[in-house]
């Protein structure tokens, strides 16, 4: 038999101006199973308190009910009270007769039953309440961190040296990104190269950082603290032991026509090669869709001239496994290619370029050295003109969002260019220009002001070729829409910063959703910025929507304090309103018969398949489980259970069943005894 | 009692029904109902179905209703409170025109509901019923009374049983007191039969397969023999179509329904055919699998009642094989039972 | 007569709609004392037969009201809820059961004004509509 | 026939299956379950329009598991509740061997689920134009009128849960009503039980009714549930897209979503 203690809060005029909290308080006292019930002024000041905590221990009570304000103002504060007097603190429940009740009705007779009413229903919830334990989860004290970028770099040293083991896992031969393609970065101009490198080569030297280039994520499997992860290490061709980095190999090979992937195609590159001279590590690999070994069976003359035996046409990939405690998701974003765009030529004009071509034109280590110079003939253009918004905030195009960093790179591509062609003309057609941020503005300004860079705010309708220039056909809507037609030796469109290739694919491995655009989505647009729906998975930079240097960096600064709050601990303690799903007796075992549409409906992944096994080691059955570490007791699961095997521990069917019944049955204590 | 013969014309059907509800009793009769026949109320003879074979559910209800309050509690000033539900506002029934394997089941429920204590709700029904059987002139494939001791012309159960002639006038036996009194309620209409009537030659011809005790034998001989009553309900759903359309199955559940403040106690069918029906708290069940659920339909019926109440529990109506959606058919399975070797 | 009171139970999630009537206390703005709060974690926690279990006990309206989509604490319970309503709206309006009593609503914890609303409309509709003598009568099938 | 009673002899006698599920003659014209365990009864198989009950439903049987590797005989509406049932890992791909059955009544070589997709994919199978009609009469009523007519209707329930146990899909081992903390269902055959049962039995098949309607048939009082089921499958068809019982992977439109999916209810 229950023992419920029953504490009205007057809190002081407040409930006690339009609820009888006297009254209240006498009315519960005739509820069954209650055996305490008294109202008082301040139940949350200590003397409350106070009260509930004497009363637990003087009428041995097996559950309280405080009748106040909101549960989610003071339940921590009585929840403690109970738990310092010796009573599960899950075994106490707040009835709001404040917000819900005394603050939104008139003082009348009502108000007063109604107040019963709410406490009366608590009651019969505590009723069937089970006291309930903190869940804990061991920790695995390494995070991974995949993508190797000025994001995924910047959380991995940040992690590392709060003194974590990291490992790092980067798609592409070398680490450094995108930033390590950029010239000069907006709105300091300061060159983009010289402030990554040293990070870069701090990642490789860091003792507490492990790092796979030119790897990938297998699989992820576990839950937060207690990951599994499954690495492919692609076959490099190359013994990265024995290789100095001296580079004979790629200056012998003899297929160098290749595209450079890091040079966005403007320059070529062996097939060995290392993608920038600054890579890290400075280890080449061979493409083996170009090399001529690799083609024909022959060639083998890195091998021949290798002074360290490193070359390895033999080498497969291989895989690595590790225990992980959590995931920063740092990889980062692509742009959208000149050949989207049919309006533009579908990248049929040589000098239309994109963003990132720019940027390998500009930078001192580029295909050009640094000079501004015609992709198709080597001339320094006179006019150049950019284009903003190239895809992005274009519905047509499917691209709705704003790319968010291409107002702030174009101006300063603009700049750059002014600053390197003297006398050079530099046209920016925009949308709107979008220059928040600390000294945005004023770097807009700065190149309008004092470099004449030329905004023309319009779209541009069509891009042709005539006579060797690139005619620019758009509008000038701010002089009435009036048609403008600029003679152009080089196009720069500011194209759309998309998700990745595979972004999908590989949200899927890591059990984390993303949005229509494929960005990875987070697990709540203001306060839950770096996690995802998925516990101890967290994001950092571009891959969650576009960004630029700094608000990368400040997220994977965040990712890292988040990972190093997590790995402060050596267990995880959950709140453990989570779902569980039933045992019983033999031969049923538990009422879930392995449907598992509950874990299709499960937000997060935490509904697992559990083979219940006789002692002889046959199958029984199998049935649904649900991981204490991933559940985060939405209860979705429950309402899709037809047998009604899982269910919520804090809201259990028969507690929010019991709360409906007692709800409309008012009974004996509304009358008032 | 001596029973007596009498004619009841085939125009006359009609003053009887109006005379019978002029008394204040409601007569329940085979009424068509869509694709089927049930026994509803009815205040006039056309209404009544008189060619029905078999109406799909029994008559049973009138004696023992699918929901039955038995007990209403309620709190007051902190103290709980019962009550019974008042029996003497039962009306006075008449079942008209039960077929005699109808009219033969409720020796079985009385038998059931009055072998260790007396049902107050069902002898209080009891006692307000009459029954004016009518013998069967078509039967179907799936009737078997004369295997289970019974026939289309048989008296037991019936107040009145009346068969119809060739004339489309009915030969009326009164068999009982309230036979009588059911009949003085109009005496004009019934008259002298003609000589010679004879019932026996207006009957259907229903075939006898066995007898029911050479299934009581044999099913009580073939307690062990799982095969067997693992092949036979096989294809069984377990569905408890069966037992709700029996007119001898008695099973039932007792559920309270009701808050903290007030409820009921009702009584409400159940059947061992259900997977839960001997499903134990411990989470064992006896009869785990359908076969012996099956076997236990089959050992109730002509085994254990024979021997606690000595009655036997089939009347051989074949509801059950007509109503099941997977064509389990009783008939056929007790002649298997019997020709299986034990 | 006393004027018909419909009382009104109003399942809501935590996260938004509870923390909106919250929101709507601490802003004072005064509804209708009808309606009556049971907290869930989120609208994907409601189990249909709840509903059905109000009306058999003798609500007369119901409101059900969780995150907007989108905004869900949990992420994605309440795009489950809302399939859910979806279909059982729809099967129970099939089965001639008055829909009109049942308000869903996506009240976020910003929007004290609109729970006001909310309630204040879905009683007076519900008052209009009149006791659901309909559904109390097969409720008393049982005899309670 | 032949081929199907050849192949079927053949599955036993190789050893490949233990039992064949398929039908048999019954009572009078009616036909019947019949579990061949011995290639010399194959002989006793037969297929023809009467051939209706869905015979997945035994699939999950305990009982009739227990009997070893099942071949089943599987037109269109079982073919249906294979795949849903394998969505919903009751049973798996080589647990089962498939007789099936075309539109045609012909034999149809469907040796995996991929081949049992493809062939429900492209089959079609009106609904009956009786029952149709009276679906379309039920949604022309008021709402007076349709509560009316389901009180008429559902106040004919005795509980026999024949609906139940009949559905393929109703595989649970422990029923709701047959939960009683809390009671979710009242027991009693009343009014109200009977609403109850058959919202929740509608419910619980949304999103995984493969339309069978060996639910209506097994009534013994001829209830037309059949119309509940048809109602959940047409809104699920046209608003989400979804039908129960097209792939073997699940797809339940009760525990997917999407974030555009269209109400006009919600304030």
């Amino acid at each position: 038999m229950s023992r419920i203690g029953v504490f009205i809060c007057h809190c002081g005029e407040n409930i006690g101006a339009t609820v009888d909290c006297e009254r209240v308080a006498r009315a519960c006292a005739g509820i069954p199973g209650v055996v305490h019930s008294v109202d008082y002024k301040y139940m949350c000041s200590d003397p409350g308190q106070n009260m509930i905590k004497d009363a637990i221990r003087d009428h041995n009570l097996t559950g309280v009910v405080v009748g106040a304000c909101s549960p989610r103002m003071h339940e921590p504060t009585f929840r403690r009270a109970c738990e310092e007097a010796g009573l599960n603190p899950f075994l106490c429940e707040m009835a709001n007769i404040r917000e819900h009740c005394s603050w939104v009705h008139e003082k009348s007779e009502v108000t007063t039953e109604k107040a019963i009413d709410l406490v009366r229903v608590i009651v019969e919830k505590v009723r069937r309440n089970k006291p309930l334990f903190p869940i804990k989860v061991p920790v695995t004290k390494t995070a991974l961190v995949l993508g190797g970028g000025i994001a995924g770099i910047q959380a991995a040293l940040d992690i590392a040296n709060a003194g974590h083991k990291v490992i790092m896992v980067e798609r592409s031969p070398s680490i450094g990104g995108h930033m390590s393609q950029l010239s000069e970065t907006f709105p300091t101009l300061d060159c983009s190269q010289c402030i990554l490198t040293p990070r870069m080569v701090e990642v490789a030297r860091h003792p507490n950082i492990t790092l796979h280039t030119y790897s990938e994520i297998e699989s992820l499997d576990g839950f937060i603290g207690n990951f599994k992860v499954k690495i492919r290490k692609k076959a490099r061709s190359v013994d990265e032991k024995l290789c100095t980095g001296c580079g004979l190999c790629t200056q012998k090979c003899p297929t160098k026509k290749i595209p450079s992937e890091f040079d966005a195609g403007l320059g070529m590159r062996s097939a060995i090669y290392v993608p920038f001279p600054q890579a890290v590590p400075n280890k080449p690999v061979i493409d083996r869709l170009h090399c001529t070994f690799f083609l024909k069976g022959k060639c083998r003359l890195c091998e021949k001239v290798c002074p360290t035996q490193a070359i390895r046409f033999d080498q497969e990939d291989t895989i690595v496994e590790a225990d992980i405690g959590a995931v920063v998701l740092a990889t980062g974003f692509d742009i959208k290619h000149a050949d989207f765009f049919p309006e533009y030529g579908y990248g049929a004009y040589k000098d239309v370029i994109d963003g990132l071509q720019f940027e390998r034109l500009a930078s001192a280590s580029g295909p050009t050295l640094g000079e501004i110079r015609r992709p198709s003939d080597g001339r320094k253009p006179e006019t150049v003109v950019f284009i903003a918004c190239a895809g992005s905030r274009d519905p047509a195009k499917g691209i709705e969002y704003c790319s968010k960093i291409c107002c702030m790179y174009t101006a300063k591509h603009a700049m750059l260019y002014r600053h390197k062609v003297h006398g050079g003309k530099a046209y920016i057609f925009y949308m709107d220009i979008r220059a928040g941020g600390k000294m945005y503005e004023e770097f807009v300004r700065r190149a309008i002001e004092e470099d004449g860079v030329r905004y023309v705010r319009g779209r541009v309708s069509r891009v042709y070729e005539r006579e060797g220039k690139l005619i620019v056909q758009g509008a000038d809507t701010l002089l009435g829409a009036q048609p403008v037609e600029i003679e152009a030796d080089m196009v720069v469109l500011a194209t759309a910063a998309v998700a990745n290739d595979g972004a999908e694919e590989l949200a899927q491995k890591m059990h984390v959703s993303y949005d229509a655009y494929k960005f990875f989505a987070e697990a709540h647009p203001k306060l839950k910025p770096v996690e995802t729906n998925t516990a101890g998975i967290f994001l950092a930079g571009a891959c969650q929507a576009p960004k630029d240097i700094p608000e990368s960096v400040a997220q994977a600064s965040g990712a890292a304090a988040k990972v190093s709050a997590l790995f402060s601990q050596d267990e995880l303690t959950r709140e453990p309103v989570i779902a569980v799903v039933n045992r019983c007796a033999p031969p049923l075992y538990s009422t879930c018969v392995g449907c598992f549409l509950c874990q299709a409906a499960c937000p997060y992944q935490a509904i697992e398949k559990e083979e219940i096994r006789a002692r002889d080691g046959n199958l029984i059955k199998t049935v649904a489980k649900v991981n204490p570490g991933l559940c985060q007791g939405c209860g979705t699961c429950v309402a899709v259970c037809r047998t009604k095997a899982i269910d919520l521990q804090g809201f259990s069917n028969e507690q929010v069943f019991a709360e409906v019944m007692a709800l409309l049955n008012r009974s004996e204590a509304n009358a008032g005894i | 009692m001596e029973m007596e013969t009498r004619l009841l014309k085939k125009e006359a059907l009609a003053g009887l029904i109006e005379k019978i509800n002029a008394a204040g009793r409601k007569i329940y009769a085979p009424v068509r109902v869509g694709d089927r026949d049930e026994f509803r109320p009815v205040d006039s003879a056309s209404r009544i179905d008189l060619g029905c074979i078999q109406t799909t559910q029994s008559a049973k209800e009138v004696l023992f209703p699918r929901v039955e309050r038995i007990l209403s509690f309620s709190r007051r000033d902190g103290a709980m409170e019962t009550a019974d539900p008042d029996l003497s506002i039962l009306p006075e029934v008449v079942l008209f025109g039960l077929h005699p394997c109808d009219a033969a089941a409720i020796g079985s429920l009385r038998a059931i509901f009055t072998w260790d204590t007396q049902d107050a709700f069902f002898t209080a029904r009891l006692e307000r019923l009459a029954v004016i059987g009518l013998s069967c002139a078509e039967a179907d494939e799936y009737c078997f009374c004369t295997s289970v001791g019974l026939g289309p012309g048989a008296t037991d159960g019936s107040d009145i049983l009346l068969t119809r002639l060739a004339s489309g006038d009915f030969l009326a036996e009164i068999l009982t007191e309230k036979g009588r009194e059911l009949a003085a309620l109009s005496p004009g209409l019934f008259l002298s039969p003609p000589a010679g009537a004879d019932k026996s030659s207006a009957l259907a011809v229903v075939e006898a397969s066995f007898t029911r005790e050479q299934v009581r034998d044999r099913a009580k001989a073939g307690f062990d023999e799982d095969a067997l009553w693992d092949g036979q309900a096989l294809r069984c759903l377990g569905c408890g179509a069966c037992a709700y359309v029996c007119p001898t199955c008695a099973c039932f559940d007792i559920q309270d329904e009701g808050t903290t403040n007030r409820g009921v106690r009702l009584r409400c069918w159940d059947s061992c055919g259900f997977a839960a029906f001997t499903l134990h708290t411990s989470g064992h069940n006896p009869r785990e699998e359908q076969g012996p659920r099956w076997r236990q339909r089959i050992m109730h019926k002509f085994s254990y009642m024979p021997e606690r109440q000595n009655v036997f529990g089939c009347v051989g109506c074949g509801r059950c094989s007509r109503a099941c959606p997977v064509d389990m058919n009783i008939k056929e399975h007790l002649i298997a039972l019997l020709e299986a070797r034990s | 007569m006393p004027e018909f009171e419909p009382r009104i139970v109003a399942f809501v999630c935590n996260w938004c709609t509870y923390a909106g009537a919250d929101l709507t206390g601490t802003s004072r703005i005064k509804y209708s004392p009808n309606v009556e709060v049971i907290r869930f974690p989120c609208t994907g926690r409601i189990d249909f037969m709840l509903l059905l279990k109000a009306f058999a006990e003798g609500a007369d309206g119901i409101i059900v009201s969780g995150c907007h989509p989108n905004d869900c604490h949990y992420t994605s319970g309440n795009f489950h809820a809302r399939r859910r309503w979806i279909l059982f709206r729809g099967l129970l309006d099939f089965m001639g059961i008055d829909v009109r009593r049942v308000q869903f609503s996506w009240v976020s914890a910003a929007e004290g004004a609109k729970w006001a609303d909310v309630v204040n409309t879905t009683v007076e509709a519900v008052r209009k509509l009149g006791p659901y003598d309909n559904y109390r009568q097969i409720a008393r099938s049982g005899g309670v | 026939m032949e081929e199907l009673r050849k192949r079927a002899g053949n599955l036993l006698e190789s050893g490949q299956v233990r039992v064949v599920i398929g039908y048999g003659e019954g009572t009078g014209k009616r036909v019947r379950a019949v579990f061949i365990q011995d290639a010399g009864q194959a002989d006793c198989l037969i297929f023809d329009e009467r051939c209706r009950q869905n015979l997945a439903l035994y699939l999950t049987r305990h009982e009739v598991k227990k009997l070893g590797k099942p071949a089943i005989v599987a037109s269109l509406p079982a073919l249906r509740a294979i795949l849903q049932l394998a969505g919903e890992c009751q049973i798996a791909e080589n647990d089962i061997v498939v007789l099936g059955i075309g539109e045609d009544g012909s034999m149809l070589d469907l040796p995996d689920f991929a081949a049992i997709e493809k062939h429900v994919a492209s089959t079609v199978r009106e609904p009956d134009p009786a029952e149709k009609a009276q679906f379309d009469l039920v949604l022309a009523m008021s709402l007076e009128e349709r509560w009316k007519y389901w009180q008429e209707q559902l106040s004919r329930c005795f509980k026999c849960y024949a609906c139940r146990q009949a559905c393929p899909m109703c595989y649970c081992s422990r029923c709701t009503v047959e939960c009683n903390q809390p009671q979710w269902i009242p027991v009693p055959s009343h009014d109200l039980g009977n609403l109850e049962w058959h919202v929740m039995r509608a419910m619980h098949l949304a999103g995984r009714c493969v339309d069978c309607g060996d639910c209506s048939r097994a009534c013994p009082l001829d209830i037309p549930l059949y119309l509940l089921n048809r109602f959940l499958i047409m809104d699920i068809e046209s608003r989400f897209n979804q039908r129960a019982g097209t792939t073997a992977a699940l797809d339940y439109a009760l525990s997917t979503f999407h974030p555009d999916d269209k109400d006009d209810f919600i304030r």
